[in-house]
């Protein structure tokens, strides 16, 4: 066999001419985006959430209990970049100021003294000590949603719980596909013994008591997110991990794959190019239900103590909230409404993401549709 | 096939001894075994007080040592671990499998007593969401983009995104507690024996329409969305345009010819729900509506560290659930021929 | 039977117009067709005939119809979705162009065309089952019976375009599109299923438009022909008028082209490339009753098959449909397990040979194959540019991605596609091509590596005879040049004369005769050679 | 005697009629029904002693009677019940009581010595629960004098222990007789108890049904009690399925120990018509000390002044209004609502115990009793926390960055540590406060077997213990505070108190023979305690919360003192007969609900 030779000598040998315009060509991915933004829906869902999670990014700014720039005595600070003592305004101690103190209030408006709020006065741990109602309070001027069992502003918790939750929805998310696309891609596609070794290793795995597991990590170590992500991810693969196993099963047996090992590709880029695209129906379907299944396994784990560090906002201990106190309606409707919100919005990203996998999808927008 | 068949089945051996080795292991290590929440027991009054309390606790002398070895005795901690996990790996080849710390019933018993409401909460449940969320799932598939699909969408997810307790709750207060157009505990009435058949039905009936509600309304999404896009992954596909060209109906193209090739996703995950809906519980809303099933079983022997029942449960769940992934890797060769294990 | 001008036709089509987005693949075609007519429609691959039959019956997807479509005088665009489902199946039924992908594969093809008769006639199921056996058998499919129990991937390319034609014909259709029916038949069964057609046409007086590039096949067969390029009709008219006056530039280049010998001659002293004897390849298939718990039957495709391809030289394989040519190829290919010598190059196939091992896959590098399916050989979320430049990627993958566009782009031009042809070329996905262009992108993908052999299923059988000579002459430049071994499954006779250096005939799993193409196809010894030689029209 | 009083006298002569706070008249008939207040909602047996299982609710107390009865109106007091006399010996060495000619068991057997003999040796035996064993174990034998008289011999003069032996239960020999006890699972018991077992949904419900031939109904002690003809326990497995149930009144009376549930979720039709109403009925039992248990092993809370600190930034006050909705009162020392609660100076008997100790006591426990700070009124919370400020100055512990550190630069960071999540609610605001005084306070919750293991090795800083309180205290604050218990792990010190005056103390208390000299030990002790800050007292509530239907259930005027909510309404409640409807029932009650 020669060598692969220099591509000129080697259109030369095929034609009698070249093209004599450079191809304009569309990349693959370009095209998916395309169909993707075809999917009106799911565009704007895609701008939407990116844009709610901006907003949930810079909570501090829009949320807080310290003042974005405080006047005071002539001189200027900003105590959301900084820490001041209360001694700074007036106060009795070095340790930071609570901006929401009565005492305080009146300091920073004495004279000449101006404190610029951000637009919710709260932040993501405040506790509202000055209100008056008992906790959980029903919406007032003061805490326009409420607030939850503790005294805190539940506008804050619901901003502040959905970055945590989302951002760590889609940290697990993210290593669950990961995994159990690539588990379940090399049980299908080998086969054999591979699939019957590492199916029994999945059984084995899987039927590990979680729960005792879980119990003996949390008497050693302190709840926090990234240990119950690495905790979650480690059982969270094996559904998904059966269903690219099944979808493998079947499709490594069409012709298509059989043209491209006799083409002598190599069996990681025949599952990556050739299989996995035609496999991708359910990890896409299960996408956003994973999303928000991660936003609620963050609570499951509370009564083990390994559920978020306590005191962290998070939409899962919320709803837990509010299954405790019913009468506290706007606790549930509040999480309620956030979390309806993410997961539709996550959904019609899903069903844009299949159609954006699709080649076969129309082209104009205007196709009959359908059988 | 068979041959296949028999080296899953031999191969079933193994997997179990592996599956209750790791949790045997697993739980030597699990602090606060019984022997403890026995002594807490001794030292602890009863519950209730105000809140905010932690523990209750009265005053009380540490228990003797020698009481320690007898409850040890009790429990079989007298013996090395190695030794107890071979005694059990005994039983259990016999299908015997121990008898609970805390109550005074085998294991065998206790799953067997709570099977009935497992059953009627889990196989209702699945029927339903299976009935309802696979037709609805092509419904969405042949009308994707339509304002049916918008809709069908917002309320199947809204379904999902209310956890089944909340939800349960809900249902519990308004219809339940509200409105006292059901009932709101148990599976059937106190004087269930005394009514006729018919009755007995409605009864029945009567009692689960709450709580299988509440575990329905969120099993819709995933399935419907799941059927949704295998459906129209399949939908476009040249067959499709023969079947058509043969001049069948929409509804025999999808039924007859595009369900069994979007069938596979949905197959994967049908007979774990269906031996699941025998055996799988709902802790919590077993909890809410006072029913007594597997969920609460489950969670209680784990927490209250009855290991038997942790371990016997164990063993026999792994055991069904291991023949029933083997019958739904079967099912696969039978929904496409193509598919071969080797 | 020349249709009377003054008798209603069963079919008019006006100006239709077929477009996919913006671009029009059918441009305002008018034709008609009488009862008990048999029109052909012949042209260039991609001229949009296939289009035009779907849209005929409203199944184009994607597409955008317009213009008129009479059905004795029912205009079918207008009609309901309901009213249409009448219409398919039951006036007009339809033979698609690609069998493999266009059955449902995971349905028996009984089953498949047991299925009509219940739709069409209201058979019950066992009458169905029944009759459907029966039609498959005067199709020529032998054991019918356990046929109809396979499914349609375990059947050869002619056995499912046979399973094809049962299915069309089994609901006794008014018009019968027929979409190349018969490119992977050998010439007696074409004869056969010709023969079938004919016999129903008098029976009921069906109605044939014949879409196929098979020109003899026209002038023996139809009554009229039109000639259709880049989406226009450029010609119609009674066949021998056509044939022997062509008036349209295309027409006269359609009726001259022919393949030309242009090969080098025998070296016998050539290295030999791939090297068989006494192969024999099998097929696991399911038993009966209680047996079929415990193990498989099996059949026989290939049975003691010896076979020896030199450097440089051709090896044409012809035989009947079902005889075992793909299962050979796949075998030489180590697609399929088989048993008995066979060296590629000298080497073996590590066994087991489906499995890619770094052994297999240097071997694979030098034999590259064109699949007798060339769309259920694509991969369907693959582009052009990927499936065409994938060999590259993976055998040269120090090549620059322009580079390896570059290569891409000429060796799709060398095989009649093109950039300026196909705006996007390089970003479609094979769904939106015609048979011929995805053949011709089968046939692409494997040249691209200029492999030392080849081996060709069916290569040509979706192309006209203009595509055909381009590419066959391409092959042969090819093998002039580089001195590439093919191994060229056909059942076109007129391919095997141009092309091969040696000829090998089969018949049921065996090598029936073999030897120079001038020794075979000259004095044939075996009945069914001699059959094959006589029966070429 | 007819009766043995802890000190002084019994309340009632020995020929009284019946106790006070009954209505000797109430009309008999009817049912009461309950609900399960059991943290297992279910039940798996029908023996209430044995170890494995869980009995049904309410079945000890129904079914089986005792020695000797207790009035609601006496702390210490108890009357004949089973035994018609009781004498203790003149050195308090044991206690010997005769037996009723007429108590019947169940079956229709006599109670005999033998029984009591041999309910006590089952008891004391290998298979019952571990409590009997920790309550028994100053009574070294149960002796059976004659068939009828049995005789109680202890291992030391203690006054209290002729009341726990009166108030064991005595069953029947033939109660699963032959087999061993653990075996005596599903046996129907055989007491002598006002009550048998009626119809059962096993693991369920249960009704208890009156022995209409109860032996003991016509005595003084029982007058005007049991008058319900049947009492039916109903089992919710969910806290707010139970509450529903009630506001569909699918039973008559729920006690609530959430001031949130009380204050904000029981209301509904059955309440506005007046058929529920929510009654709160005062009591003086014993406050308890449930507090927040500094862990004084802990270096960072070794030094009196840090934990008194750490005790300033809580804001009782604030938590009371805005959490419990005013419901609770704060508690003071460890003897509150007892008589040996402790207030203002200290008396001379007390200074005579406590000088000795002068140098071992914290300075300010010979000054006035402490009293938890408020933050209301003229103190505020702000000055609170300076005066910790203060105190943590004093003790080296200065902010330096925000961050309270002492000298050592080691910064203060604690653990609070609880089995549940919903703790942190209450422990929020403490947290916030302690903030401003730059202390880090950590919530952990873990699961609860891990908790219980963690407070058994003494392995946390602060958390809640809800100590239950007494009217006769005694050996067991050996076991809470003495030295000797703070080094022995799975004792009940958990502050670890290490302090020879309060071993002084104790010992005082259990060697007192009198009521004058078991006082000022007490007052010592508690001052000792409450001066040393390793409790931070919560709160308590002084009555009992009940909803209840009072179209079906009337009760008598008086409420007797020392009653714990449910039995109260067990024993003396009784059926409005007929029950009222909404036509039917009077306006008054009616009014009274809204
Ligand atoms: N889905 C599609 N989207 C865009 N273009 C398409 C699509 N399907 C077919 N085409 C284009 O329409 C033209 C006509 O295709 P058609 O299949 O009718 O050709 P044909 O005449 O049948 O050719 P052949 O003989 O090769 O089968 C071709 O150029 C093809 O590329
Ligand atoms: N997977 C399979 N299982 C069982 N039998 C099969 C399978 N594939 C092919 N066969 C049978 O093997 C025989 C040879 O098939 P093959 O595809 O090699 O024929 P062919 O010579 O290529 O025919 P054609 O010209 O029609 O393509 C046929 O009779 C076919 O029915
Ligand atoms: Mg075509
Ligand atoms: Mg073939």
């Amino acid at each position: 066999m020669a060598p692969i030779q220099t591509p000129s000598v080697q259109a030369a040998m095929f034609i009698e001419s070249l093209p004599t315009v450079a191809p304009r060509s569309v990349s693959p991915g370009r095209r998916a985006w395309q169909r993707f933004k075809r999917n009106r829906l799911g565009f704007y869902s895609l701008i939407l959430f990116c844009v709610i999670v901006v907003l949930s990014l810079c909570a501090e700014v829009v949320s807080n209990d310290k003042p974005l720039i405080v006047h005071y005595e002539g001189q200027t600070y900003f105590p959301l970049l900084k820490d001041y003592p209360e001694t700074v305004f007036g106060g009795d101690f070095e340790t930071t100021t609570d901006y929401l103190d009565p005492y305080i209030t009146e300091q920073l408006h004495k004279g000449s003294n101006w404190a610029l709020f951000p637009l919710n006065r709260y932040g993501e741990a405040t506790i509202n000590y000055f209100a008056q109602a008992p906790n959980p309070a029903p919406p007032s001027a003061a805490n326009w949603l409420g607030t939850d069992d503790r005294g805190r502003d539940l506008l804050a918790q619901l901003l502040y719980g959905f970055r945590v939750s989302v951002l760590f929805a889609l940290a697990l998310t993210f290593v669950g596909v990961l995994l159990g696309v690539v588990t379940g891609a090399i049980q299908g596609f080998f086969g054999g013994k591979t699939d019957l070794a590492f199916q029994r290793f999945i059984e084995i795995w899987g039927s590990m008591p979680e729960l005792y597991l879980l119990i003996i990590f949390s008497a050693v170590l302190a709840p926090s997110i990234s240990l119950l992500l690495v905790l979650l991810s480690l059982f969270g693969w094996m559904g998904l991990s059966d269903y690219v196993r099944a979808e493998f099963l079947r499709n490594r047996q069409l012709d298509y794959v059989k043209a491209a090992r006799a083409l002598g590709v190599p069996n990681g880029q025949i599952i990556w190019r050739h299989i996995l695209p035609n496999s991708l129906t359910p990890v896409v379907t299960f996408l956003p239900f994973r999303m928000s299944a991660a936003i609620l396994a963050l609570t499951s784990l509370d009564f083990l103590g390994l559920g978020v560090p306590p005191g962290t906002p998070s939409l899962g201990e919320l709803l837990s909230q509010g299954k405790n106190s019913i009468d506290a309606w706007w606790i549930s409707l509040g999480t309620f409404a956030v979390l309806v919100m993410t997961l539709l919005l996550l959904t019609f990203m899903g069903d844009a993401l299949r159609d954006a996998l699709d080649p076969r999808k129309a082209q104009v927008t205007d196709a009959k549709g359908g059988v | 096939m068979l041959a296949y068949i028999f080296k899953r089945i031999l191969l079933m051996v193994p997997t179990l001894m592996g599956v209750l080795l790791l949790t045997f292991v697993v739980i030597q290590f699990v602090p606060g075994g019984p022997v403890e929440q026995y002594l807490a027991e001794a030292k602890a009054g009863v519950g209730g007080g105000a809140e905010g309390g932690g523990m209750a606790y009265r005053g009380a002398q540490g228990v003797d040592p020698q009481r320690i070895e007898q409850i040890k005795a009790l429990y079989g901690f007298d013996k090395p671990a190695h030794e107890r996990f071979f005694q059990m790996l005994r039983q259990f080849a016999q299908f015997d499998l121990g008898t609970s710390f805390f109550q005074n019933k085998p294991v065998w018993a206790l799953i067997v007593e709570k099977l009935p409401v497992s059953i009627s909460l889990g196989l209702w449940t699945f029927f339903i969401s299976y009935l309802v969320a696979v037709p609805l799932g092509v419904a969405k598939a042949v009308r994707a983009g339509s304002r049916f699909d918008l809709v069908t969408t917002l309320l199947i997810l809204i379904g999902y995104a209310i956890p089944g307790f909340v939800l349960g709750v809900a249902l519990l207060v308004i219809f339940g507690g509200q409105l006292q157009w059901f009932p709101l505990r148990g599976l059937t009435s106190a004087n269930f024996d005394e009514l006729s058949a018919m009755g007995k039905v409605v009864d029945y009936l009567w009692h689960i329409a709450l709580p299988v509600t509440a575990m329905v309304a969120g099993s819709f999404a995933v399935t419907a969305m799941l059927t949704k896009n295998a459906f129209l992954e399949e939908i476009r596909k040249q067959y499709v345009l023969t079947a058509r060209a043969k001049g069948l109906s929409k509804r025999q193209v999808l039924w007859k010819h595009v369900f069994r090739n979007a069938l596979i996703p949905i197959i994967t995950g049908f007979p774990a729900a269906f031996i699941g809906a025998f055996f799988a519980g709902s802790l919590l809303i077993e909890t809410l509506f006072s029913l007594d099933g597997l969920g609460l079983l489950s969670y209680e022997s784990v927490i209250r560290r009855d290991y038997p029942v942790v371990l016997g449960s164990l063993y026999l769940f792994t055991l069904i659930g291991l023949v029933t992934k083997l019958i739904s890797d079967l099912c696969y060769v039978w929904v496409d021929p193509r598919v071969k294990f080797d | 039977m020349q249709a009377a001008d003054d008798k209603l036709p069963l079919l008019s089509v006006r100006d239709l117009k077929v477009r996919f987005g913006r671009k029009t693949v059918v441009q305002g075609v008018s034709f008609d067709v009488h009862p008990g007519e048999k029109l052909a429609l012949v042209g260039e691959s991609g001229s949009g005939k296939t289009i035009t039959a779907l849209s005929l019956l409203r199944l184009a997807e994607d597409a955008h119809i317009s213009g008129q479509v009479l059905l004795n005088g029912r205009n079918l665009l207008s009609l309901t979705e309901r009213e249409m489902r009448a219409v398919r199946g039951g006036d007009v039924a339809m033979i698609f162009q690609e069998p493999m992908t266009a059955l449902n594969p995971l349905m028996t093809v009984g089953v498949q065309v047991a299925e009509v008769l219940q739709l069409k006639e209201a058979l019950s199921k066992q009458q169905a089952w029944k009759q459907a056996v029966e039609l498959l058998a005067t199709t020529g499919i032998p054991e019918p019976e356990r046929r109809a129990q396979s499914y349609p991937h375990q059947l050869s390319g002619g056995q499912r375009q046979r399973a094809m034609i049962a299915m069309a014909l089994a609901s006794k259709p008014k018009l019968l599109l027929a979409d190349e029916p018969t490119t992977a038949l050998d010439v007696t069964l074409r004869m056969q299923v010709l023969e079938l057609l004919s016999d129903l046409q008098r029976q009921t007086g069906m109605a044939i438009l014949l879409i196929t590039h098979d020109l003899p096949l026209v002038r023996r067969f139809a009554d009229r022909a039109a000639v259709m390029e880049h989406g226009v009709l450029v010609e119609q008219g009674p066949v021998t008028a056509l044939f022997d006056y062509p008036k349209h530039a295309y027409t006269h280049k359609l009726l001259h082209s022919q393949p030309v010998r242009d090969v080098l001659q025998t070296h016998p002293g050539a290295r030999p490339v791939v090297q068989a004897s006494q192969l024999r390849v099998s097929y696991p298939v399911p038993l009966a009753g209680i047996k079929g718990w415990f193990g498989k039957g099996e059949f026989v495709a290939v049975q003691g098959a010896q076979l020896c391809l030199r450097e440089g030289q051709t090896l044409g394989v012809v035989g009947e449909s079902g005889s075992g040519k793909s299962t050979l190829a796949q075998a030489i290919l180590g697609l399929l397990p088989s048993h008995g010598e066979l060296h590629i190059s000298g080497k073996n196939w590590q066994q087991p040979a489906m499995r890619n091992t770094p052994a297999n896959q240097a071997l694979r590098r030098q034999v590259q194959v064109v699949f007798q399916d060339p769309f259920s050989s694509l991969s369907p979320r693959m582009t052009v540019e990927e499936i065409v430049g994938e060999g590259l990627r993976v055998h040269a993958p120090d090549i620059s991605e322009a580079g390896r566009r570059e290569q891409v782009l000429s060796v799709l031009l060398s095989v009649g596609l093109s950039e300026q042809q196909f705006p996007g070329l390089l970003q479609r996905y094979p769904h939106e091509f015609s048979g011929g262009q995805r053949q011709r992108l089968a046939v692409a993908r494997a040249l691209i590596l200029r492999p030392k052999i080849l081996v060709l299923d069916e290569p040509t059988s979706a192309l006209d005879v203009t595509i055909q000579k381009q590419v066959l002459g391409l092959l042969q430049r090819l093998q002039r040049e580089l001195g590439l071994s093919y191994l060229l499954i056909t059942h076109d006779m007129e391919v095997i004369r141009a092309m091969a250096h040696d000829v090998l005939v089969m018949k049921n799993g065996e090598v029936v005769e073999q030897g120079t193409v001038d020794a075979v196809l000259g004095q044939p010894q075996h009945p069914y050679t001699r059959q094959l030689v006589t029966a070429t029209f | 005697g007819y009766a043995y009083a802890l000190w002084g006298q019994p309340k009632y002569a020995q020929d009284f009629a019946h106790f006070g706070y009954v209505n000797p008249d109430a009309p008999k008939g009817g049912e009461l029904r309950l609900v399960s207040n059991l943290r297992v909602s279910t039940f798996d047996k029908y023996n209430p002693f044995t170890i494995k299982g869980n009995a049904p609710a309410y079945l000890s107390n129904l079914m089986f009677d005792t020695l000797l009865t207790g009035s609601m109106d006496e702390t210490a007091t108890g009357y004949g019940l089973l035994a018609e006399d009781v004498t203790v010996a003149a050195d308090g060495m044991s206690a010997t009581f005769r037996l009723r000619r007429q108590a019947r068991f169940h079956d229709g057997t006599p109670v005999l010595a033998q029984d009591v003999r041999h309910s006590f040796a089952t008891l004391m035996g290998p298979h019952t629960s571990p409590a009997y064993k920790t309550m028994l174990a100053e009574v070294v034998a149960c002796e059976v004098m004659d068939n009828r008289t049995v005789r109680f011999t202890f291992r030391a003069p203690n006054r209290e222990l002729p009341l726990t032996v009166g108030s064991l239960p005595i069953f029947s020999r033939a109660w699963g007789a032959g087999k061993p006890f653990s075996e005596v699972v599903m046996d129907t018991p055989i007491g002598s108890g006002p009550y048998k077992i009626g119809p059962v949904s096993f693991g369920k419900d249960i009704t208890y049904v009156r022995d209409a031939h109860y032996w003991a109904k016509d005595l003084p002690v029982r007058r005007g009690t049991i008058n319900f003809d049947r009492i039916n326990v109903k089992i919710y497995k969910d806290n707010t399925a139970r509450l529903e149930a009630l506001k569909a009144g699918e039973f008559d009376l729920m006690r609530f120990y959430s001031a949130g549930d009380w204050a904000r979720r029981v209301d509904g039709r059955k309440f506005k018509s007046g058929e529920l109403v929510k009654g709160e009925f005062a009591h003086k039992q014993p406050t308890g000390f449930q507090s927040y248990v500094l862990n004084a092993r802990r270096p960072f809370l070794q030094d009196v002044r840090v934990r008194e600190a750490l005790g300033l930034a809580l804001d009782y006050e604030w938590m009371n209004r805005q959490m419990f909705y005013g419901a609770y009162q704060r508690v003071n020392g460890i003897f509150g609502n007892t008589l040996c609660q402790t207030t203002g100076l200290p008396s001379a008997a007390e200074l005579e115990l406590m000088q000795p100790w002068g140098d071992v006591l914290p300075p300010g426990a010979f000054g006035p009793m402490t009293v938890a700070p408020r933050t209301d009124g003229d103190s505020s919370l702000r000055e609170n926390l300076r005066k910790a400020k203060g105190l943590l100055a004093a003790a080296g512990w200065t902010v330096q960055g925000g961050v309270l550190r002492n000298s050592a630069g080691q910064a203060m960071e604690l653990e609070y540590l609880d089995s549940s999540e919903v703790g942190q609610r209450t422990v929020a605001s403490w947290q916030r406060n302690l903030q401003k005084l730059g202390i880090q306070l950590n919530f952990r919750a873990v699961d609860y077997a891990l908790y219980q293991q963690r407070l058994q090795k003494f392995d946390f800083d602060i958390t809640s213990i809800a100590y239950q309180g007494t009217n006769n205290p005694g050996q067991e604050f050996a076991d809470l505070f003495g030295s000797a218990s703070a080094d022995q792990e799975d004792s009940g010190n958990f502050p670890g108190v290490k302090s020879k005056a309060v071993d002084a103390f104790v010992q005082a208390m259990v060697s007192s023979k009198t009521e004058a000299q078991l006082l000022p030990a007490c007052h010592a002790l508690e001052r000792a305690i409450a001066h040393g800050h390793y409790l931070i007292p919560q709160w308590s509530s002084s009555t009992h919360r009940m909803a209840y239907n009072q179209w079906r259930l009337e009760h008598p005027q008086v409420i007797p003192p020392y009653s714990n909510g449910e039995n109260w309404v067990i024993d003396t409640w009784w059926a409005r007969m007929p029950p009222l409807t909404a036509e039917t029932a009077p306006v008054v009650l009616k009014e009274q609900a809204q």
